[in-house]
């Protein structure tokens, strides 16, 4: 009865809000979205009209250009900007796809160094931020010290970034390195690049670390780590392990959902971008193949 | 029920009627934890949100209003990456009334209303990383001006060492918008001058030589890159805070027989003589949600196709996707050496510029930084 | 947090999602929480329509959406989904309701799937703001009043005569203008 | 690995990731002090850090404990997060100096961030204390 | 009487015209005067026709709707619809403009029922169609802006009212016949008009009821002695009328053939403008047309949308005027009009 007789004030519901959301963050219309830096970035060189079919692995290839999830930091026209500075930079730089677990190499500029240049070598461990703070963790073990490295993707300073051996690891953080015997982490500065067949997938390397015994950087027990071979601890960590455990989380779709940007948005920002990284990549392939050709002759 | 409160309101004997904004006595020794004075608001500001009522009306109708909004005004479009609308009749610059005036140091200029996209990263000629935060300068044309003779505030500016000099104010609004969301009053604003209204509403004070013709689109071009400008906006609002949070306290030690003060701020005032609690003492309060300015940040780049704005440092007021306004600096070392755009900046023509750099800032489109070997 | 989740990829809601969840006062913790959510989420795909305090209703409206777009997108031979569906639907029958009534019901929609509508208070009684929670296209009768009915209410009838006149006017002037170009 | 472990014998205070008061350090030069202490398993610990924080990093100079004296040092590596470009170590390392700057041993076996090239000639006073020595007995530059 | 006694008559501020028809002869005008010998024949009429009713019968009136059916036990030829809606609830008293009786007929607020009936309630926002309150609505903003108009001039210039046409929601404005002695031609500025508008709602603020009564056409004539037109009207309605009654309406003072029904009080104006006088050349000589829109209390409308509507009122109402055919408020078809759907 309460329902029938007085009036309902809607709010906040249906399409209006949809596009409502869509005016306050998008400064601009889907047209511009499309094609966004063509007049901008590339002044007057014409482009042929290219239909961009964006893979659908672009997210884990290219994961700085989702923007940052967090609803009050979010605004469509500084991540464009963001994108375009990106892309920008990507032109001068081939930022090769990697993953945590990948034996990478940076070479970079660096002004306190004798010769102004440096590289190190290492695995990388942590990957981490979006657009120009995008920011990677290399490790390496180096006369028996340990060492990293953070580099950001995006840096001016940084000449050269080779992926020595491409593969994934068990874990998206691989942290608990620090607390592994070095034999985990050592790698040859002079190792040599491993190709992989054209189109074949990214292996995954199965390796099951045996930490040292505690004390630890983290109690790793607690933080259900895939690639971690027996800890070897005493019950009690393990019962408090499974009572700190949060196994409901799995279950709350709203804050995945807060965690992630969908699927429509993660389209509409490739869509917009993936011509212009596609272009890079095959000006590098031939590039390459050009230096390839090119060097016994030289050497002749 | 409003009507019932009205009645009851203006019914009152006069003696017992309650005053709007009137003048309120203040005692202050230090200005940033006075609570603000009630709003009195300027007299050209009226009140601006209509009642939000559902207007029951067809779709047909609707569409039609809206049409009728669009002939009148012009169709909605992106100009410079802010929906708004393509104004029928904007004043060109040639309306302007253009003194032609030198620009001299002494003269003050106007300012921006921009809004905070947010901050990233940019780097330097050195290779150096330095954080900016981006402002977008967003549709903004002035509405008005009121003569140095004519202007009279309401609240006076007291402790204002400028208020001797004779300032104009140039009202300046951002972000035009549909007039069917505001009240008749506000909209009249605008109607006078032919313009449509705009969201947000800024008071600059300016040289009457430097004063504006209403409708004057003003740029991010307003200013140069290596300027210095001020940003005023309203800060994050924390709520009620303690004072850790608030001034920074140490608070005190979480052992050692310190029970249920952990993160309190301990003694506040003396005994004896000075037995009391003196004016300013730093206490827990409300934190946050206040106008303050950010002195003298430096503009590394401004793009004129979207009219952003990139400034040094992220110490800028608000959060993202708040509204801020930005002046010429008012640290006198900071101020503009050569002669900026006056009274403001011409629409550019050409859309080749898109981006202008300050000097050692890198250029994302540049090669990667080397550096030359000692010799 | 800094980077997005690419984990795992989800359908974008047509709702207003909140920057932060709302706090449910469950001494429980966060799982009481979800339990309390998980009751309100079961009734509503069994009730089609509820009346509840209003952060409540707004919370729940995410995850019922969410538990939606999911069936939609994964369909019932997924089994993270249907893990999923059987954590958030208590009564099982509901189950076959959500894959086999309002997956198909909801497969074409352009707008969300539920509604959200503020309700009245009585006065001295509730504190709390309540609303309305409905599935769209659930069999009872509209809470609000159809916009069509509304045509014949005395603005929207002067409105449509004045936009006859308007659009009269309007090509009036278009006609004069072209006659006139033909003129010169 | 073996001098970490028998430091634990005698001191169990959590790893600290700043270099202040009190924190156990590791000596990465081949003076005679420092090795004997490592191999003894008795580490150094900072008694005092010479900057106005308190709280150390690279190139920061400060006093340790070692064998029942007091000795200078300078950190050349921490455990803590550090900025872009700057390596972080998996131990603190310091190379032991006298009063003049000069390193008490002739060789440092570790790798040694780049930065501490600039740093230490910064910190270089004509009249004062010579840190670049140091650089000159490092083996190895990351 | 009373009426005559006292003196009742406010004096309205808001006075029209320009100096240049401002008499300064200080006259006693006779308006008021007639005024309260026509009211005091309309309290006559309506005392006798109440005494008339004689011994109390009661009816069973059935109300269908929100908040709740109610059957109600009422005083035949006394009570009215008015009385029913407080005896139900106080929303029906505030927002009902016109009662509905067997779905049929439509009835006035303030007319007393005279059987057994069911009885529902139409407001601004009747479903599915509040044409009809529309129409009532319309017709008696016609009747209120005839009430203005007659007083808000200056003593020297006597407003004759004419009479109104149609109610038609359609043609964008309400309208009334007016002719102006003393001012031959006369365009009102935007502020007269304004003045005009504040008048209107200043009257309609004041809650006056519209009070229905049927006379016989000796007593409508007595009435409109003073008023040339309406003396020439009169007969006519009577003729054409089934019981050869002249239907009159009052609010406040002010009394006005018409046909009716009306809405129930002028507390239900809302908004309001009157938007433009335009002048009329007729056979009886030149009359002005005063046209006006408005919209009930409680309907909202941006005041953008709004401004399209004055905009469409200003040009003139097309509506019949004395020439063409004829009027509205001698045109009694009681059949077709006053039933509902």
């Amino acid at each position: 009865m309460l329902l029938k007789t007085l009036n309902f004030h809607r709010f906040k519901c249906g399409f209006a809000p949809v596009l409502r959301a869509s005016r306050l963050f998008s400064n601009s219309p889907p047209s511009d979205v499309q094609q966004p830096s063509d007049e901008s970035i590339s002044g007057k060189q014409v482009k042929p009209e290219r239909k961009s079919v964006v893979p659908s692995n672009s997210r884990f290839i290219y994961p700085e250009f989702l923007p940052d999830p967090k609803i009050e930091w979010r605004n469509s026209l500084r991540e464009k900007l963001e994108r375009m500075d990106m892309i920008q930079r990507r032109k001068h730089i081939d930022i090769p796809e990697f993953y945590v677990g990948s034996i990478m190499a940076v070479s970079s500029s660096n002004q306190h160094a004798p010769n102004k240049a440096t590289r190190f070598v290492g695995i990388c461990i942590q990957r981490l931020g979006c657009g120009l703070r995008a920011n990677f963790t290399l490790r390496n073990v180096i006369k028996h010290v340990g060492t990293e490295m953070k580099y950001q993707l995006y840096d001016p300073t940084i000449q050269k970034i080779e992926v020595l051996r491409l593969e994934k690891r068990l874990d998206d953080e691989l942290l608990y390195l620090r607390d592994a015997p070095n034999e985990y982490s050592t790698f040859d500065e002079n190792m040599e690049v491993e190709y992989l067949p054209e189109g074949a997938p990214v292996p995954v390397n199965p390796e099951m670390v045996k930490l040292k015994p505690r004390p630890w950087r983290a109690r790793w027990e607690r933080k259900n780590m895939k690639g971690l071979a027996d800890l070897g601890l005493e019950d009690r960590f393990y019962e408090r392990a499974e009572e700190l455990a949060t196994p409901w989380e799995k279950y709350d779709l709203m804050k995945q959902y807060r965690k992630t940007i969908p699927e429509e948005e993660q389209k509409e920002i490739f869509a917009e971008v993936y011509s212009e990284l596609h272009e890079v990549e095959v000006m590098r392939k031939k590039l390459k193949r050009k230096k390839v050709f090119i060097k016994p002759t030289k050497n002749v | 029920m409003s009507k019932i409160m009205k009645r009851t309101v203006f019914d009152l004997p006069s003696s017992f009627r309650i005053t709007f904004g009137g003048p309120m006595v203040l005692q202050s020794r230090t200005a940033h934890n006075v609570r603000a004075p009630r709003i009195k608001y300027p007299l050209w500001y009226l009140q601006r949100e209509r009642a939000k009522d559902d207007q029951q009306l067809t779709g047909d109708n609707r569409a039609f209003v809206k049409e009728a909004v669009h002939d009148k005004f012009g169709m909605p479009a992106v100009i410079h990456g802010i929906s708004t609308y393509d104004v029928r009749s904007p004043l060109s610059e040639d309306s302007v009334e253009c003194l032609n005036v030198e620009w001299n140091p002494k003269l003050q200029r106007t300012g921006l209303i921009a809004r905070k996209l947010g901050n990233y990263p940019m780097w330097l000629d050195n290779g150096k990383s330095v954080l900016s935060t981006l402002l977008q300068v967003i549709d903004n044309h002035v509405i008005k001006y009121i003569p140095p003779g004519e202007f009279n505030p309401p609240r006076k500016p007291y402790s204002c060492p400028n208020h001797k000099k004779p300032l104009g104010c140039l009202l300046v609004g951002a972000e035009s918008a549909d007039p069917q969301y505001f009240t008749k009053q506000y909209c009249g604003l605008f109607y006078r001058e032919g313009m449509m209204p705009k969201k947000y509403l800024g008071r600059f004070m300016v040289s009457p030589e430097a004063a504006l013709q209403p409708g004057t689109p003003l740029l991010a071009s307003h200013f140069r890159p290596g300027d210095f400008i001020d940003v005023r906006g309203k800060t994050i609002d924390r709520g009620f805070q303690g004072v850790m949070k608030r001034h920074g306290f140490h608070g005190m030690p979480a052992t050692h027989g310190v029970t249920k003060s952990h993160r309190r701020g301990g003694n506040v005032g003396h005994g004896g003589e000075k037995g009391r609690i003196f004016p300013g003492t730093k206490m827990p309060g409300h934190m946050g949600n206040r106008y303050r300015l950010h002195k003298g940040a430096e503009i590394l780049r401004i793009n004129h196709k979207y009219n952003v704005i990139w400034i040094k440092g992220i110490a800028s007021p608000g959060k993202t996707n708040s509204i801020v306004y930005l002046y010429d600096t008012i640290l006198p070392l900071r101020k503009h050496k050569s002669p900026p755009p006056f009274p403001t900046s011409k629409v550019a023509d050409d859309d080749q510029l898109i981006d202008s750099y300050k000097e050692h800032v890198y250029k994302f489109t540049d090669q990667t930084i080397t550096y030359e070997e000692d010799k | 947090m800094n980077q997005a989740e690419v984990s795992q990829l989800v359908s974008k809601l047509r709702i207003r999602i909140n920057p932060r969840h709302k706090n449910l006062k469950c001494p429980e913790g966060p799982q009481g929480r979800l339990n309390k959510l998980r009751k309100t989420v079961n009734a509503l795909f069994k009730y089609e329509r509820l009346e509840l305090n209003y952060t409540l209703a707004d919370e729940t409206r995410g995850y019922a959406e969410r538990l939606i777009s999911e069936a939609i997108r994964h369909g019932d031979t997924h089994k993270p989904t249907m893990e999923m569906a059987d954590y958030w639907i208590e009564e099982k029958q509901l189950i076959h309701k959500l894959f086999k009534v309002l997956v198909p019901r909801f497969n074409d929609y352009q707008t969300s799937y539920t509604m959200l509508y503020r309700a009245p208070k009585a006065y001295p009684e509730i504190v709390y703001p309540r609303s309305v929670l409905e599935l769209r296209g659930n069999p009872f009768p509209a809470i609000l009043p159809q916009r069509s009915d509304q045509r014949n209410f005395i603005h929207n009838v002067l409105l449509d005569e004045a936009k006859k006149a308007y659009r009269a006017e309007k090509y009036e002037e278009i006609t004069k203008s072209l006659e006139e170009q033909r003129d010169e | 690995m073996s001098t970490i472990f028998a430091a634990r014998q005698f001191s169990t205070s959590a790893v600290s990731n700043h270099i202040m008061k009190l924190t156990r350090l590791r000596v990465v030069d081949n003076s005679t002090i420092g090795k004997q202490a490592m191999a003894e398993g008795k580490p150094p610990r900072c008694i005092h850090v010479y900057n106005k924080k308190g709280i150390g990093t690279i190139g920061d100079k400060i006093m340790v404990a070692i064998k029942g004296e007091k000795v200078k040092a300078i950190i050349v590596g921490c455990v803590k997060e550090q900025k872009p470009n700057i390596p972080r170590f998996d131990s603190n390392n310091i190379v032991l100096i006298d009063d003049n700057g000069t390193p008490l041993g002739t060789r440092i076996n570790v790798p040694i961030p780049i930065v501490l090239r600039t740093i230490l000639k910064e910190k270089t006073f004509s009249k004062g204390a010579d840190y670049t020595k140091l650089l000159a007995i490092a083996s190895n530059y990351v | 009487m009373k009426r005559f006694s006292s003196c009742l008559y406010k004096k309205y501020s808001g006075s029209l015209c320009s100096i240049k028809y401002v008499s300064t002869s200080a006259n006693i005008h006779p308006k008021t005067e007639i005024v309260a010998y026509q009211n005091n024949l309309f309290d006559n009429e309506q005392k006798r026709q109440r005494e008339a009713v004689g011994r109390i019968e009661k009816i069973t009136v059935k109300y269908i709707g929100v908040p709740e059916n109610v059957t109600l036990s009422m005083n035949k030829g006394i009570s009215t619809p008015f009385h029913c809606a407080q005896h139900i609830s106080e929303m029906l008293v505030k927002r009902s403009g016109l009662a509905l009786i067997d779905e049929t007929h439509l009835w006035d607020m303030h007319r007393p029922l005279e059987s057994d009936c069911e009885l529902t309630f139409m407001h601004a926002q009747y479903l599915p169609d509040p044409y009809h309150f529309n129409r009532a609505y319309w017709r008696s903003c016609s009747l209120i802006l005839g009430a203005v108009i007659s007083k808000a001039f200056k003593t020297d210039i006597q407003p004759t009212l004419h009479s109104f046409p149609s109610p038609n929601v359609k043609s964008g404005s309400f309208v009334y016949d007016v002719e102006l002695s003393n001012l031959p031609e006369w365009a009102p500025t935007e502020n007269e008009l304004r003045i005009l508008s504040a008048n209107m709602v200043k009257f309609a603020q004041k809650s006056y009821k519209f009070e229905r009564l049927a006379v016989s056409e000796e007593l409508a004539l007595d009435i409109f002695q003073e008023n040339k037109f309406k003396k020439e009207q009169v007969p006519n309605i009577a003729q054409q009328s089934i019981d050869k009654k002249v239907v009159l309406y009052r609010i406040d003072d002010h009394i006005e053939i018409s046909r009716g029904p009306m809405i129930g009080n002028t507390d239900l104006l809302g908004r309001c403008s009157i938007t433009a006088v335009h002048r009329l050349d007729t056979k009886n000589g030149h009359l002005y047309r005063f046209q006006g829109v408005s919209l009930p209390v409680n309907i909202m409308l941006n005041h953008f949308a709004y401004s399209l509507l004055e905009q469409r009122a200003k040009k003139l109402n097309a509506a019949r005027w004395v020439d063409q055919a004829q009027n509205d408020t001698y045109v009694p078809q009681f059949s077709r009009e006053e039933t509902a759907v």
